[in-house]
């Protein structure tokens, strides 16, 4: 497989596309269908994909282990540094309110989680995916 | 008459059904674990539709506020079933590995053939 | 009506396929199946979740833990008779939950009339986002989705600590 | 100050919740589990200051992002789950110091900042559902829970401990998922997803839409009946807690199924009990009916183990027995019984686990044959294994006894004589198991397995001595646990007597 030329380009062609999708789902959320669970798992399946045509070195020159796996709880900790921000500035936890003004909060609020959900996911799936690889080496 | 009626106004509900008795009957028969997880996720997905058919009305459209539309279907159930289905992945994923393991262990993946090898107690 | 028929046949095939490989394939267009009638049921964010984690992602675990555990071939049935009858059983206790339960897509169901619409009214006003299933997902029950992230945190951190670092045979 | 206080359920789940995140960025099992430490220590405090809130100034309710209820997710803490939440916390806390010594034997070194991950985990998970007043967020931490339990699980030495973890996972995520059906079902008749509110609501639905409301009934107890390994829904446990490293198996039988059987009693009286009398249903028959078998056959089996971790597994389900037999006499005797039961069977079999835990750091094994005379060679620790043992049995003096007092007073109360002969009937099967290990213990000439083996040092023998003062004080002062427990039980049944 590592020689067929029809796949290596046409995989190298759509990699960009899937992560502009990705960054879509992502950034579109709000007004269409999607958000950072998808964007997550589609940007997951951009490595996926390479480490299928190129191998999976290639994948992690691009991905690194070390940083998916640190992508796993840093997510979370986005995510929940969100909601901490509302208990520092004395009100509830998760109450966006605190980060600006009227409507505007909630909306930066829900990126921001937004943001945390992608970085979880798309590390979590990576990382799941290699993990399975390299027990069969 | 009657009997018809309400099968096709609860169609919904008969195909849930039977994806559900389906997917129950894959988990609890097949001693083959992949088998039952993948008997299992179908379980889970059934309990999806249970949630979002009840969401929908007729007529409605798909909850993203839009000033062409005034009726719209209930998002709350899409919620929790959004949830529910990354749970139900993250389970099925930590199933895998331990299907994994147990296949290193045992040389096996059949539940059956596992219980041969380490006989309970 | 369709696709829930075309959702049927799937599991049928499921259970009589024997190939494991067989299965995991139908699991796949089974899941692709639902996504479709998720859209028919107006659930577009649920339809992509399910393409993309419920299709997406288990299918490329399934596969990759098939390539690890190497077996194609499912043994024969076991004894069917306990688990088809709790299967029934299950199913016969919907069925009877299901039949007195407000006709399928009627507004007057009382989901649609407690704590649902609030949200479709207030969505922009209160949080400036039109898609509700987002506003109510990362802002009203966004406590919901943390611990969502964090189940998804803890199948990462454990999948990890299952297949990471040296195997060891069977330590008895 | 009153600041703090006010934010003081959340910071009980998310206070965990980032601790797990600091830890997963560790590397070293040390910082790992000094951070584990510092927020499981934390913990009894915040539940400490939320039960005595509860107490003196009523149910708590705190909107999570500031939403109001049934909008936005409640935590809704009263004196039931306020003493919930001290047992798991008071339990975790008390776990990890024995967990240091016991888990660098156990686990490898590689894989110990990850497993405090794990733990920290399930911790936020127990507590998650404890302190939740959404059902369905109830739904999303008992996954955590139980997520982080199967990895927990499977982390045990023999590999058998991985079949066990499987087996765990696939009815745990059945049991979760018929959780969710009930859910779903008083979704639809009630439209909310607030316990309080559904509550509120559910006799109205029960009217129009009665199949589905008992479904929901009958759906919700299955479920949390896998969870809580109600008989004969048990078989994932005996294995799980068997082949578990040792600290794993102290922690989840002391609060796990607990914490299950909590949500059950919450949804039994909070929700339907709102429609329809609980006693009047035959739900309430099948839970005794259920308990007693559980109480018996579980505690036959445990008999004849000759593994003392497995004989103390099933004793759990034979004990788990008496606290869903509480649930179905359903008076305000039974029901404080059963909660009171749910906080003593957490510090006994925390002490005893921790204890086996402790001979298994010395011996590398838990079978009775091994353990003849071990009493002398490791005397506090046995000491402490035979007096939580004897709370197993109810003996005067001991928790056990406390508990059984007032299951027999409500027997009595609702008129069922049989039951009362039955308790006592199980305490004697009990007074076999025990008595059998504490006679190979005490009064067997040292074995060879056993010669060698001295008390843990301090930082394991501390927590085992301290649960063990635990099962001997509450035994006799009785205000604090059974009190509470009283006015738990009263403020569950309302109206009912």
């Amino acid at each position: 497989m590592k020689f067929d030329l029809i796949l290596r380009i046409g995989t190298k062609l759509i990699l960009p596309f899937i992560l502009l999708f990705a960054l879509y789902v992502q950034f579109h959320g709000d007004y269409g269908p999607g958000g950072g669970f998808q964007a997550g798992v589609i940007a997951a399946a951009m490595v996926i994909l390479m480490s299928l045509t190129f191998g999976i070195n290639t994948a992690q020159r691009v991905a690194p282990r070390a940083m998916v796996e640190r992508m796993v709880p840093l997510g979370v900790l986005i995510y929940a540094g969100t909601g901490v921000a509302g208990l520092l500035m004395g009100r509830n936890f998760l109450d966006y309110s605190v980060l600006g003004h009227g409507a505007h909060a909630r909306e930066l609020g829900i990126f921001l989680v937004e943001a945390g959900v992608l970085v979880t996911v798309a590390g979590t799936m990576c990382s799941l995916y290699y993990a399975f690889v390299e027990r069969g080496r | 008459m009657e009997a018809v009626h309400t099968l096709i106004n609860h169609y919904n509900y008969v195909i849930t059904i039977f994806l559900m008795v389906g997917g129950l009957y894959i988990v609890i028969a097949r001693g083959n674990m992949v088998k039952k997880l993948v008997g299992l996720s179908i379980f889970q997905t059934s309990v999806y539709l249970l949630f979002i058919s009840p969401a929908k009305i007729l007529g409605g459209t798909a909850p993203i506020l839009d000033p062409a539309y005034s009726v719209y279907s209930n998002p709350l159930p899409h919620v929790l079933i959004l949830t529910a289905i990354v749970v139900g992945v993250a389970t099925i994923a930590l199933g895998l590995a331990l299907t994994v393991r147990i296949n290193e262990a045992y040389g096996t993946i059949d539940e059956d053939e596992v219980l041969e090898k380490d006989p309970e107690p | 009506m369709t696709l829930l028929t075309m959702l049927a046949v799937v599991v049928i095939a499921i259970l009589r396929q024997r190939s494991l490989f067989g299965v995991v394939i139908l699991s796949g267009i089974y899941s692709f199946l639902i996504a479709s009638v998720l859209i028919a049921l107006d659930a577009v964010d649920v339809a992509l979740t399910e393409a993309s984690v419920g299709a997406g992602m288990s299918l490329v675990l399934l596969l990759s833990t098939l390539h690890l555990v190497k077996t194609s071939e499912i043994k024969p049935w076991r004894s069917n008779l306990l688990p088809l009858a709790t299967a029934f059983v299950v199913g016969a206790a919907v069925v009877w939950a299901t039949l007195s339960l407000p006709p399928f897509g009627s507004p007057d169901a009382p989901i649609h009339k407690h704590v649902g619409p609030r949200y479709l009214q207030k969505s922009i006003e209160e949080t400036g986002v039109p898609n509700v299933v987002t506003s109510v997902l990362a802002d009203y029950r966004s406590f919901d989705t943390l611990g969502e992230t964090t189940v998804i945190f803890t199948a990462g951190i454990g999948v990890m600590l299952l297949l990471r670092g040296r195997r060891k045979r069977g330590a008895k | 100050m009153s600041q703090l206080i006010a934010q003081l359920p959340a910071l009980q789940v998310v206070v965990p919740l980032l601790g797990a995140v600091l830890v997963a960025f560790c590397r070293g099992g040390r910082t790992a589990y000094f951070v584990s430490l510092l927020v499981s220590l934390l913990m009894p405090v915040v539940s400490g200051l939320l039960l005595w809130q509860a107490i003196i100034a009523g149910p708590i309710s705190y909107h999570l992002g500031g939403w109001q209820p049934p909008w936005g997710i409640e935590y809704h803490i009263d004196v039931f789950n306020g003493l919930v939440l001290m047992m798991v916390s008071a339990v975790g806390a008390l776990v990890m110091p024995f967990a240091w010594r016991s888990v660098a034997d156990e686990i490898d070194e590689d894989k110990q900042a990850w497993f405090y991950c794990m733990y920290l985990l399930c911790l936020t998970g127990l507590l998650g559902i404890a302190a939740t007043g959404d059902a369905f967020n109830a739904f999303v931490f008992l996954e955590i829970s139980s997520l982080s339990a199967y990895v927990l699980i499977a982390l045990g030495r023999d590999r058998r401990a991985l079949l066990a973890a499987f087996r765990y996972l696939i009815m745990g995520t059945i049991g979760a998922t018929f959780y969710v059906i009930g859910i779903g079902l008083l979704y639809v008749v009630t439209g909310s997803l607030n316990i309080v509110d559904i509550g509120s609501r559910i006799a109205g639905a029960a009217a129009v839409y009665p199949h589905a409301v008992i479904a929901a009934l009958a759906f919700i107890t299955v479920g949390l009946g896998l969870k809580l390994a109600l008989f004969p829904l048990h078989v994932w446990l005996p294995n799980a807690y068997t082949y578990a490293p040792s600290v794993v198996t102290a922690f989840m039988a002391a609060t796990a199924t607990k914490v299950a059987i909590y949500l059950l009693a919450r949804f039994a009286f909070g929700v339907f009990g709102q429609a329809f009398d609980f006693r009047t249903l035959p739900v309430a028959d099948i839970i005794l009916v259920l308990s007693v078998a559980a109480m018996f056959v579980a505690a036959f089996v445990a008999i004849s183990e000759t593994d003392l971790k497995r004989m103390l597994a099933y004793s759990s389900v034979s004990q788990i027995g008496y606290i869903t037999l509480g649930i179905g006499i359903a008076n305000k005797p039974g029901l404080t019984g059963s909660i009171v039961h749910l906080v003593n069977h957490a510090m006994m079999k925390g002490a005893l686990f921790l204890a086996l835990g402790a001979v298994v750091y010395r011996i590398g094994s838990a079978r009775l044959s091994d353990l003849a005379g071990i009493g002398r060679r490791m005397p506090w620790t046995m000491t402490a294994f035979t007096i939580a043992g004897f709370g197993l049995i109810g003996t005067p003096g001991t928790v056990g006894f406390i508990s059984k007092w007032y299951l027999v007073a409500g027997a009595f109360a609702a008129g069922q004589w049989v039951l009362v002969f039955l308790i006592v009937g199980s305490s004697l099967l009990a007074l076999v198991y025990v008595g059998r290990a504490v006679e190979v213990i005490w009064f067997r000439d040292t074995g060879p397995a056993a010669a060698r083996a001295t008390d843990p040092p301090p930082s394991m023998l501390a927590p085992i001595l301290l649960l063990m003062a635990a099962v001997v004080y509450f035994g006799v002062e009785t205000s604090l646990t059974a009190g509470i427990a009283e006015r738990a039980a009263a403020l569950l049944l309302g109206g009912l007597p």
